[in-house]
């Protein structure tokens, strides 16, 4: 960008503003604005940066509670976990660039998600992921995911944080828009938090970190843009992530945390040093001043425009006392990491950039942050889905089941989560596979902390209202399931392009969905990430959207670790079904697996029946009568069971149900809301249960080694381990 | 005949291990090292592959596999 | 026991390697900062798991050149104990301290998972609460833990004993080539050699992530407690 | 001058990847070719030193660092 440029509205539009929007520009600036203006601009003003579409929307979640510290607007949020400490977590996603370069995409995602939990002082204790892919049978679905697994286990298990659960489901609507959304939770004391407001005109403002390169630049205006085969042509920006550098900034950092050196501190994600400065002094309601002569560089010659949009990785901008800037300058140079003054606060509630004795940009910032555009953008209602009818089994319950824990979307697993380390820091009490959320412990505590992510998109596809909440509610559940008490929720909403009205039905339906059931089970909404755009443009011009994704990342807490279950069968027990049966075929997977088709509406969700099912296996297992416990969710019930089957290796023996229910659609229904339990003594549970109002039955014993079905039919575990864990190994080929 | 194939990084991708090798080396007292930067060599036996045909073909090959040209360039040698 | 655990640019498993420790001790390890060129007053000294210096160039490569090996391998010349873990035992044949090398894993992936470690050698302080052949539990995560030796190396480790650990399944069968038990391809499945002193030790896998019953069991427990008692004695 | 360090794993010793990219390679329909061997090259910038300078320097750094002789072979080549 040496040659000069003209900056006009045709520039503008490339910059992925409107032509409105440029007006606004104009208005706020009252001259035409330089380059780099523009481009703080364009990328504050992304839909990325800006929540332009569905700020309106967010607004209308649930979002506090006695334990919540700090809801959305910071970094990432924070709750009351007990004993004065706080956890901190939130999800983001790293869509489009995992779909460029599957793994820089992947490994920078989690890059980013991790600073923004330590850049509030907290150590990073736990990843997940959530990950949405193609179909199987397409070529490009198997580098997709060799390259994204290789990447968050790349990084993850460089920075020695640990990988401990996520999820994964194929579409073919993934097939050209993976989705790549990961979450970290970190710990800190609940007195020691950092946040992003700048205060204190005269402060040193300072660059930690790696150097500033040419990468990504216009990163965040690309993830707010539809994807077309002009997006291969857009990589250039693809951003190579330095776990190793991230690893001693997470460590250096926490040694400055531990000092009172810190007035604010922010990390640069998306559009760097543009939006963390203007944030920062936005935030603090001050001015900030930015000397980019004093910015470590990578590159020769590199432009103020280069510099203020540029999106390399690992680095943090902080705001010091000025009188510690050499305690904290010396603990970044014992770390080895570039550390530069790089500008001051000031009082004009301006930013002002300069470069090579040049004023570069010099922008006000409320105006910059107050007319950003929101748009109310029209949005069709989702019509109901057709009921679904006469559908019948055209298997065995014994063939389907085989089937069915060999699909893409039950298999095991375990090769994706074997390429992740799930136990450096000595913490991890469940690790993936055995229990339905993972458990890491508070060193030094009983503490421990339950942490899922859910969403069944197919649901969201046929009713998005409903998807939105069963999505909450399975993520509740899941934690309930361990014997967690759920604290909290962070969501990545991955929609497509917004700007088409059914689309923004979706969304509006889907986050009313989720807003209903965070209020109902007590569950707010601390943190999170919109992703939109997310579709693929055709070479015959159509477009594919990918299914609305609106993925729930959630946190539980046990004030004693020791009491959480697993999921895996327990010996010498009773299996009890737990929540009401009516089998419910909509949308299932035995539907789309067995019979090919994705029809009906998805299970309902009741939400005061999640609240009091869940409310009563919480309390049997934290008083020890539950000995394993598993959520019944994809699959149904006989999934369900097969799955603590093959975790334990212990078998059982199910009943025949008698409920006047099809076979099928018992044991394949996904009908919300239920759990299976081992207990000693089933009958007393199923009476403490009527006595609760909680639907209970007896429905299996365990023992041996095989799965018996009512039939009288058994499969050993081993063969339904056999079938569980061939999909991934086959299709990976290795 | 014998092909090799070099695969670095495109100029202005970031070499993380590049930046890493060229500290150490300093720390180890190497002195008046400017820049590293760290890529793979493929070597391919083609045997009765022809000179410009070996060429030709791992060329192909590097396009389709062995390089990822997103973040990298290459470049193939016919060594013998 | 005092022990001291030395922490490298890049290091992760220290604390994991210093609750072990301080399970067994009952007393916090010392942590060294790669640049200190002094151990202080130890009788361990460990080298935890991680990625020191990313793992680039080679794993343990540059760390293998820190200012604090020379104060190492003094001591370790000096007969003391030394135990390196995964990066640990990557740095330890990178320094020459113990033979071999560690190279990719053979299936070119991370893994990360149970294995089951034959125990080899008796009698040395890193083994002796367990009898030769006993079997125990420990996670593994590496990328780079296939070992490697020439014949005149590997003959020498497996005639003197110097054989520590190897790669098994549950039941304690080794067979090298089958991948479900000798998970990285290491030659003759070894998991962990020790040196002709028998008093360094290097293996890939992390018993120090199985100490406690709440993270799944007490696996990797007899080789801290054997440590205190040789030690000590 | 610039220099080239290429380090390649020792002959006898298994080298996995070159393996797996004979196999992908295989798969892609890439027929005759018969080794693949993969290596690592260490692009030096060594601003000032002459080419024999720069050659011995190199060697050391080779020697010291770059390639573990263990498994490892190594070979300079000044390259501008
Ligand atoms: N879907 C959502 N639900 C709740 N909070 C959200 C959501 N999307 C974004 N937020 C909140 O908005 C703020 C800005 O998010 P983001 O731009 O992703 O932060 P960052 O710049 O740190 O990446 C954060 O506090 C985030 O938690
Ligand atoms: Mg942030």
């Amino acid at each position: 960008m040496n040659k000069p440029v003209t900056v006009d509205e045709s520039l503008a539009r490339e910059f992925g503003l409107t032509s409105e929007e440029y007006g606004r520009v104009l208005s706020i600036m009252g001259r035409t604005p330089s380059l780099t203006e523009l481009g703080v601009f364009s990328v504050m003003w992304s839909e990325h940066c800006s929540y332009k579409s569905s700020r309106k929307w967010l607004r209308t979640l649930p979002t506090k509670a006695p334990w919540v510290i700090h809801g959305p607007g910071e970094n990432a949020g924070v709750v009351d976990i007990g004993q004065g400490y706080a956890a901190i977590f939130k999800m983001e996603s790293h869509n489009h660039p995992s779909f460029i370069e599957p793994y820089q995409g992947a490994a920078t995602g989690v890059g980013g998600i991790l600073r923004d939990v330590f850049t509030m002082g907290a150590r990073p204790i736990a990843n997940l992921n959530a990950l949405r892919f193609g179909s199987p049978e397409n070529p490009v679905t198997r580098r997709v995911i060799d390259g994204v697994v290789r990447g968050i286990g790349g990084y993850g298990n460089c920075v020695g944080v640990p990988t401990v659960g996520g999820e994964i489901n194929f579409h073919p609507a993934y097939d050209g828009n993976p989705l790549v959304n990961a979450m970290t939770v970190g710990l800190a004391r609940k007195d020691r938090i950092f946040l992003s407001a700048a205060a204190g005109v005269g402060n040193p403002v300072v660059y930690v970190g790696s150097r500033t390169g040419r990468d990504g630049i216009h990163g965040a205006t690309m993830s707010s843009a539809e994807f077309d085969e002009d997006a291969l042509s857009k990589r250039p920006t693809v951003q190579v992530g330095d776990p190793f550098i991230e690893k001693l900034l997470i460590e250096a950092c926490l040694e400055l945390m531990a000092t009172d050196a810190i007035v604010a501190i922010q990390d640069m994600g998306a559009a760097g040093l543009t939006s963390s400065s203007v944030e920062m002094a936005g935030k603090g309601g001050v001015g900030i001043e930015l000397d980019l002569d004093a910015v470590p560089q990578r590159e020769p010659n590199m432009t103020a425009y280069e510099m203020m949009l540029s999106e390399s990785q690992e680095r943090m901008l902080m705001v010091l006392r000025p009188d510690r800037t050499d305690v904290a300058r010396k603990i970044f140079e014992k770390w080895e990491l570039d550390f530069a003054i790089i500008g001051h606060l000031t009082d004009t509630g301006h930013i002002v950039v300069k470069h090579k004795g040049q004023l570069e940009a010099d922008i006000p910032l409320d105006p910059l942050a107050e007319q950003a555009p929101i748009y109310d953008r029209p949005a069709t209602p989702p019509k109901a889905p057709a009921p679904l009818e006469g559908v019948h089994a055209p298997l065995s319950l014994d063939a389907t089941l085989l089937k069915l824990v060999g699909s893409p979307d039950l298999a095991s697993r375990a090769w994706v989560w074997n390429q992740y380390d799930s136990t450096v820091g000595g913490q991890t009490v469940r690790r993936p596979g055995a229990a339905d959320a993972a458990i890491v412990k508070v060193e030094d505590t009983d503490i421990g902390l339950a942490i899922t992510t859910d969403c069944t998109p197919r649901y969201c596809q046929a009713d998005p209202k409903t998807g939105g909440a069963q999505a909450v509610a399975e993520a509740w559940r899941n934690l309930t399931a361990t014997g967690a008490r759920p604290l909290a929720v962070t969501d990545n909403l991955n929609f497509a392009n917004p700007e088409k009205p059914e689309i923004m039905g979706q969304f509006v339906a889907a986050v009313e969905g989720m807003g209903e059931a965070c209020s109902a089970l007590d569950f707010p909404v601390v943190s999170g990430n919109v992703s939109l755009y997310n579709e693929t443009r055709n070479p015959d011009g159509s477009t594919t959207a990918i299914l609305p994704t609106p993925a729930i990342g959630a946190l539980g807490v046990l004030d004693d670790v020791n009491k959480a279950v697993g999921l895996g069968m327990q010996p010498e027990s009773e299996v009890v079904l737990i929540g009401e049966t009516k089998g419910e075929l909509g949308q299932t997977i035995w539907l789309r697996e067995i019979l090919g088709q994705e029809a009906g509406a998805p299970p309902p969700v009741d939400l005061a029946a999640e609240k009091r099912n869940g409310d009563f296996v919480r309390s049997a297992i934290l008083d020890g009568t539950i000995t394993a416990c598993h959520d019944i969710a994809d699959g149904g019930i006989m999934v369900a069971a097969a799955e603590m089957v093959m975790a334990s290796g212990i078998g059982c023996e199910l009943e025949s149900p008698d409920s006047g229910i099809r076979p099928e659609a018992f044991w394949f229904g996904e009908d919300q809301a239920r759990y299976l339990a081992c207990v000693a003594d089933g009958k007393a549970l199923c009476e403490r249960a009527q006595a609760a109002g909680v639907p209970a039955r007896i429905i299996a014993r365990s023992g041996g080694n095989d799965l018996i079905l009512p039939s009288g039919v058994t499969i050993s575990a081993a063969r339904l381990k056999t079938a569980h864990e061939a999909f991934f190994p086959t299709l990976m080929g290795n | 005949m014998k092909v090799r194939v070099t695969v670095m990084l495109k100029d202005g991708v970031l070499d993380p291990q590049g930046k890493a090798i060229s500290h150490a080396l300093q720390t180890l007292g190497f002195d008046g090292v400017q820049d590293v930067r760290v890529g793979k060599v493929i070597e391919l036996d083609l045997p009765g592959a022809k000179a410009e045909e070996a060429q030709k073909k791992a060329d192909a090959m590097a396009r389709d596999l062995l390089a990822n040209l997103v973040i990298e360039d290459y470049s193939v040698e016919v060594v013998e | 026991m005092k022990a001291a655990i030395i922490v490298f640019p890049g290091t992760n498993r220290e604390r994991d390697m210093a609750i072990a420790l301080k399970r067994v001790t009952g007393q916090a390890p010392r942590m060294i900062w790669h640049h200190e060129t002094d151990l202080g007053d130890t009788d361990l000294v460990v080298l935890p798991g991680g990625f020191s210096y990313g793992d680039y160039l080679r794993c343990g490569a540059m760390a293998a050149h820190s200012p604090i090996m020379g104060a190492i391998k003094a001591f370790a010349q000096k007969g003391g104990h030394v135990l390196g873990v995964c990066n640990g035992f990557q740095i330890l044949t990178e320094t020459g301290l113990l033979p071999g090398a560690l190279l990719r894993n053979a299936n070119l992936r991370f893994l990360s998972q149970d294995c089951y470690l034959k125990v080899e050698a008796e009698n040395t302080p890193f083994t002796h609460k367990w009898k030769k052949g006993d079997v125990f539990r420990t996670p593994l995560a590496h990328g780079d833990g296939n070992y490697t030796a020439d014949i005149a190396t590997l003959e020498r480790l497996e005639g003197e004993g110097l054989v520590a650990f190897r790669y098994a399944d549950a039941k304690g069968n080794v067979q090298a080539d089958d991948a479900a038990s000798n998970p990285n391809g290491s030659v003759n499945s070894i998991a962990g050699i020790l040196s002709e002193n028998k008093r360094i030790c290097g293996m890939m896998p992390h018993p120090e992530d199985l100490v406690d019953p709440l993270m799944g069991g007490e696996d990797g427990l007899p080789l801290f407690q054997g440590l205190v008692e040789a030690v000590v004695r």
